[in-house]
């Protein structure tokens, strides 16, 4: 029993970083139509952010999570402007393909600049230690992640859902010619929706740089599950998305603790019968 | 079409334009070592630039020439890729006029080049990897396992660990040919010293999360956790057993750590950790001056000290420019015959012996880990526990089942 | 007379998560006859479309064809029964020549489809008739061009030619004059006159003057349900209608 | 994507294409170091595959190195373990990925666009774990020393210029079932889903089929190509089944120029090519190749073929 808790909570954290990267995917995907395939890549480049904000500038954690993401969503914002904007006229999958040559420039910078191993980034003082739940040592820090990130998702799910902002981000999704007749700057609310999606996804790095070694590989192994939650969960609601995230690091723990083999493969056989099922996803609409 | 086709003939052509093998390996007039290695992964700051440094440096020492033809060196970053180890060695012995490859870190891609080097008769030598299938049911007859071996290592601090009454153990092991070979052995030790096995779980090489497997590790009620991997695997693993209160319950043994990882990982993580190492920098007086001009080096741009396998490789091709020198030419059958029959003496291996097997077997030491407190000055890391000569270091000939050696 | 219906919807409704596109539309297209249906937009006259060819699954009701069900068909299947349709904007194949675009709807009852070890001459003896189809729309001339290079209103001609390739019972015309110049409109509608004898048209039009011209029944539709039907002068004459249309300036 | 003009040649003129290709074929490892050229076509042929879907089909699989991949493993397990011929062992990584090829790609054409390329990836993620922990596939370490054997027990094929002339032999089949395909009854009706897949729909064409097909044509003869790839490399490794070689197969298409006969060979050996002579780049390669691919997207969506095709084009007229 025991070890049962202890794999799902640790599936739990997991499922944290899924949902808050599926969230980005998902919002990105809505409006822009572009499967940001960089978006693990962003993700690393938010745990470096961090952690070169530590070791050249002292910028300690607390800093980092609000520079960080701030960092990554400017470089977005670059990347939107002057690259991926010229792609909307054409198929979809020229975003994806631009987004994959971008991941490979990332990161092939970063390993060339830091090498493979990874760096450490060390917990922040007030979140040391930890406590024993009874079934498991639970490290304050990764208590602390589960917290944040669902709140993060909450929080975004609430703009999304409940706010004129967000009704227009609805909107545009269903429709961005709408947009413009509600006296939206499409253009720019574009870039800010790309800028936005990447920095939940640098934040998402910052978040996890104290847990996994800071690495320039640390994103794209993560990435392609996070794109089989996306197709699980289907891109249709937010809400649907951190569910999705959440409940398939949950399922993975479960494997872990049944038979841990199948672990890093049991998302990919849930994908397949779901495809079988409701080929739209959990939470997507068939259209 | 015959537009494209011309263009793409033209591509052809211009790749013809590169350097075609040369057809008498003895007379290219150069004797070229490739330091085969991994330049940026999880394994360079063991090996990486510091095995190239320790190889210029052995070259240096020897006066760039021998026999009075220059001394050349090439490197290449396998990435810890079997295929491209594999590939850059094919290249090397069919176009690039390379001699001898060595270091190879990483066993996976070790076993991938011994083969390509056996079958165009080219020598290797081994600093790096630890498998013992290198010198036992996979040795060549152009292979040399220079400075340490999975059987080593576990038998080293395997034995020790029982000894201190660690007998139960639970393996974390990395999913290559190293880290399952060195689990094999080691759980053979545990077992002949009298301890138990529990289970072993297996991760991805260069993973970055071990919660789950250290969850899986403490559910076993094992008392010791044997580490089965390297470099930053081994020093993930440490510090995540500390995050989630493993380690004061249960004891981590490390099968394969270096003094890079100490140096990473700080004393006040490692400290009291048994180890089991080939060469330590301050050993005495040979090994210091040695490991000073290493660290001194300006090519040495962390100012860090040498580890096992540098210092290895520096005797490694000290041992073999010696061998050329002696028979005058460069092709594999004598010198390798060379390396072999002479007994090897200088900081790093005191009459060291290499077997017909290729093994290469010398003195090995188990050290422990000082704390803050014991450490005087920088890289003040170990103490030595007790010297394991050769010949209860290393496994005999007869037990490695090469089949060159079972032949003679 | 049932058997007097080619085409029958009853009571078909389709709602996007909670959003209502066509709402218990009874719609019943008499064999032989051109059948229009208008509406504003947003009236789900193209989400009809899309429900009689199976495009989208109905969220309820029936969709006969001949008097059989075919709600639960797949849309290639609805497609064989002789039910084809156009496309709002044009629907030409842009890479293939104007040729091959007629040929492809040929190929498919001689059976090859799927024979991807036979070489392309094997279809040269569909040529000929592609050709005669080709002449029926006047492009027998640009039989060579790739389709994409047509200007529009060839590229609407070629349509035509390819769905009456199909020899279709029923022909489902979504806006077949949208976006055309005017000269190109009177061809069209030309066109579409000639192709209908022998066949039954329903066709999504906006322009009024061509659905006078042509249609002999006419479905009006607004927010996804029948607001009038009957002939033009019937459905002109609804206060209802013109409300839809003009706003409440009627 | 985008869409090239169809192009007509004479017979004449696709017979001395033929012939050319072959000459050059039959002459290049006497210029050229032979297991460099036998990388190079077996990644033409890769690539040319993969080309069946992107170009022909208009099928984005962002997952076909596990097709590549598996049959590798396969093969190269059939040749090592069981010692059987290496026509054999060829045929049965072929008839593995042809297998996978079918599975895989009943479930993706579920969904179309970038769901497809997403869901392929999915699966070719799964395909590298079960790699890395099935126990015949060596892991990490991989297969080494795959035996090349004696073909039909005849030649052997230690000798790279033997095995040179297998790989090419197999080349040209391959590269001429893809050119059959492309111009048979089925093939334009890939096209004609490729270009427009409603309407297609629309004339009575069950569209799922003919993807399926395609995917499962493409999933094989990428398996030949991985097959005869481990037989040569004598080695399997997970870097196969990775998702950068995925990408890599995109990039070769994308630069050669997609949905033209020969765009993806040219694109496989400008590719190889740069792998192989930018090594002493180290991690630059990624970055170089990244960039490339950034440049391709956004301003050479023909490819090097394409635009030749366009140049040629633009002069005739």
């Amino acid at each position: 029993m025991r070890a049962l808790f202890g794999q799902l909570l640790v599936g739990l954290i997991n499922g944290s970083f899924y949902a808050l990267l599926s969230l980005g995917l998902a919002i990105i995907f809505g409006l822009l139509n572009v499967v940001n395939f960089s978006h693990g890549a962003l993700y690393m480049t938010g745990a470096f952010a961090a952690w070169m904000g530590l070791h050249y500038l002292g910028v300690p954690y607390w800093g980092a999570l609000l520079l960080a993401p701030l960092a990554v969503g400017l470089l977005g914002v670059v990347i939107e402007r002057t690259m991926l904007r010229r792609l909307y006229q054409l198929d979809h999958l020229y975003g994806l393909l631009l987004t994959f040559g971008l991941t490979l420039i990332i990161e092939g910078l970063f390993h060339h600049q830091f090498g493979n191993s990874g760096n450490g980034y060390p917990v922040p003082e007030l979140l040391q230690g930890g406590s024993d739940l009874g079934f498991m040592f639970l490290p304050r820090y990764r208590a602390w992640v589960v917290v944040v990130s669902v709140a993060v998702c909450l929080a975004s799910w609430f703009v999304i859902e409940r706010t004129r902002l967000g009704a227009y981000l609805r909107a545009g999704t269903e429709n961005p010619r709408l947009l413009q007749a509600f006296g939206v700057n499409v253009p720019v609310m574009l870039t800010l929706t790309y800028g936005f999606g990447v920095a939940l996804a640098g934040f998402a790095g910052v978040m996890a740089a104290p847990i996994y070694q800071v690495s320039p590989g640390m994103g794209s192994s993560l990435i392609i599950v996070v794109f089989a939650v996306v197709v699980i969960g289907g891109m249709g609601s937010i809400f649907g998305s951190i569910v999705t995230g959440l409940g398939l690091g949950l399922v993975e723990g479960l494997t872990k603790y049944l038979y841990p083999p199948a672990a890093s493969t049991v998302v990919f056989i849930i994908m397949a019968l779901v495809l079988l099922v409701r080929p739209a996803g959990l939470f997507g609409r068939q259209k | 079409m015959n537009r494209i086709l011309r263009i793409s003939l033209v591509a052809l052509l211009a790749l013809a334009a590169a350097p075609s093998r040369a057809a008498d390996p003895i007379s290219d007039n150069v004797v070229k070592i490739g330091v085969l290695t991994d330049m940026t992964g999880f394994y360079s700051d063991l090996s990486g630039s510091g095995s190239v440094l320790a190889v210029k440096m052995a070259v240096d020492d020897f006066g760039g020439k021998v026999a009075g033809k220059p001394i050349e060196v090439v490197s290449a970053d396998h990435q810890n890729k079997a295929d491209i180890a594999s590939n850059t060695a094919r290249k090397w012995f069919d176009e690039g006029q390379v001699d001898i490859a060595v270091d190879m870190v990483n066993s996976g891609t070790a076993m991938a080049v011994m083969p390509v080097a056996a079958e165009k008769k080219r020598i290797t030598l081994l600093s790096g990897p630890a498998t013992t299938a290198i010198t036992g049911e996979k040795c060549t007859p152009y292979n040399i396992h220079y400075t340490y071996n999975n059987w080593a290592l576990a038998n080293g601090t395997g034995r020790e660990v029982v000894k201190a009454g660690g007998d139960s153990w639970y393996f974390i092991t990395a999913d290559y040919v190293f880290g399952k070979s060195l689990e094999e052995d080691t759980a053979a030790v545990v077992k002949a010293s009298g301890g138990k096995v529990l289970g072993a779980v297996r991760h991805p090489q260069s993973s970055s999360d071990f919660s789950s497997y250290l969850l899986q590790a403490q559910a076993s009620g094992a008392k010791v956790i044997g580490m089965a991997n390297a470099g930053a695997d081994t020093i993930n693993t440490i510090k995540q057993a500390k995050e989630f209160g493993v380690t004061p319950k249960q004891t981590l043994a490390g099968l394969l750590v270096f003094i890079s990882d100490v140096n990473s990982l700080g004393l006040d993580i490692a400290k009291g950790m048994y180890l089991t190492t080939a060469f330590y920098w301050d050993l005495d007086e040979q090994t210091r001056a040695w490991a000073k001009r290493f660290q001194n080096h300006p090519d040495n741009k962390k100012k860090a000290m040498p580890t096992m396998v540098q210092a290895g490789l520096y005797s490694a091709v000290t041992h073999y420019l010696n061998a050329v020198k002696a028979v005058g030419t460069d092709a594999a059958d004598p010198v390798i015959a060379k390396m072999k029959a002479t007994p090897v003496n200088d900081f790093f291996s005191r009459g060291g012996v290499i077997g017909p097997d290729g093994l290469h077997r010398h003195d090995m030491f188990l050290v422990q880990v000082k704390t803050p407190a014991e450490s005087k000055y920088p890289w003040d890391y170990y103490k030595v526990v007790k010297k394991i000569p050769a010949a209860e270091a290393f496994p005999s000939v007869e037990a490695q089942k090469c089949p060159l050696a079972v032949k003679k | 007379m049932p058997d007097d219906l080619i085409l029958e919807t009853r009571d078909v409704a389709k709602e996007f998560l909670g959003f209502v596109a066509v709402a218990g539309v009874s719609l019943k297209v008499k064999r032989g006859s051109i059948h229009g249906l208008i509406g504003p937009n947003g009236a789900g006259k193209t989400t009809m479309f899309n429900l009689l060819t199976r495009f989208l699954p109905v969220t309820r009701g029936t969709i006969l064809h001949r008097g059989e069900d075919v709600t639960r068909l797949r849309p290639a299947q609805v497609a064989r029964r002789g039910v084809v349709r156009s496309f709002q904007i044009s629907a030409v194949f842009p890479s293939l020549t104007t040729l091959e675009n007629v040929r492809i709807a040929l190929q498919r009852p001689l059976g090859t489809s799927f024979r991807f070890w036979s070489p392309a001459s094997s279809l040269s003896v569909l040529d000929d008739r592609a050709r005669a189809l080709l002449g029926d729309v006047d492009l027998q001339d640009l039989a060579d061009v790739p389709a994409g290079e047509l200007p529009y209103g060839r590229k609407r001609a070629l349509e035509l030619a390819t769905t009456l390739a199909l020899e279709p019972e029923v022909l489902l015309l979504d806006e077949p004059t949208a976006g055309m110049g005017h000269e190109d409109v009177g061809r069209v509608a030309e066109l579409i006159r000639r192709v209908a004898r022998g066949r039954t048209v329903l066709m999504v039009e906006h322009n009024l003057s061509v659905v006078a011209d042509l249609c002999d029944t006419i479905t009006v539709l607004a927010r996804g349900s029948v607001l009038a039907e009957g002939t033009y002068a019937t459905v002109s004459a609804d206060p209802a209608v013109r409300e839809a249309y003009m706003g409440s300036a009627a | 994507m985008t869409v090239p003009s169809p192009r007509r040649w004479s017979g004449q003129a696709i017979f001395m294409g033929w012939a050319t290709l072959v000459a050059v074929g039959l002459a290049a490892p006497f210029v050229v170091y032979p297991v460099f050229l036998m990388n190079v076509l077996c990644m033409a042929l890769f690539a040319s595959a993969f080309n069946l879907l992107l170009g022909y089909t208009g099928l984005l699989s962002f997952g076909h190195a596990a097709f590549l991949g598996s049959a590798g493993y396969v093969a190269g397990h059939a040749a090592k373990a069981w010692g059987v011929d290496p026509l054999l062992a060829i045929l049965a990584g072929t008839a593995v990925a042809t297998v996978l090829g079918f599975v895989i790609g009943s479930l993706a054409i579920r969904r179309s666009g970038i769901y497809f390329a997403m869901i392929t990836l999915g699966f070719a993620q799964m395909v590298y774990f079960l790699a890395v922990q099935l126990p015949f596939t060596g892991g990490e370490d991989g297969l080494q020393g795959i035996p090349r054997g004696r073909l039909l027990g005849l030649v052997r094929l230690e000798n790279s210029f033997a095995m040179y002339y297998l790989v090419f032999a197999i080349f040209l089949v391959g590269f001429a079932v893809i050119h059959r395909t492309i111009h048979s009854p089925f093939g334009h009706v890939l096209r004609s889903i490729k270009d427009n897949e409603p309407r297609a729909l629309s004339l009575g064409y069950d569209v799922d089929r003919y993807k399926l097909l395609a995917f499962v044509i493409s999933a094989g003869l990428a398996g030949l190509a991985g097959a005869t790839k481990a037989l040569a490399m004598q080695f399997e490794t997970l870097t196969d089944v990775h998702w950068h070689k995925s990408g890599e197969v995109v990039l070769m298409t994308l630069l050669g120029g997609m949905g033209t006969v020969l765009g993806p060979s040219v694109g496989a050996i400008i590719v190889v090519t740069m792998e192989n002579y930018l090594t002493g780049f180290g991690d630059w390669v990624t970055v170089i190749i990244g960039c490339v691919f950034v440049v391709g997207v956004l301003a050479f969506r023909r490819g090097f073929v394409g635009e030749a095709l366009n140049l040629a084009r633009r002069f005739r007229s």
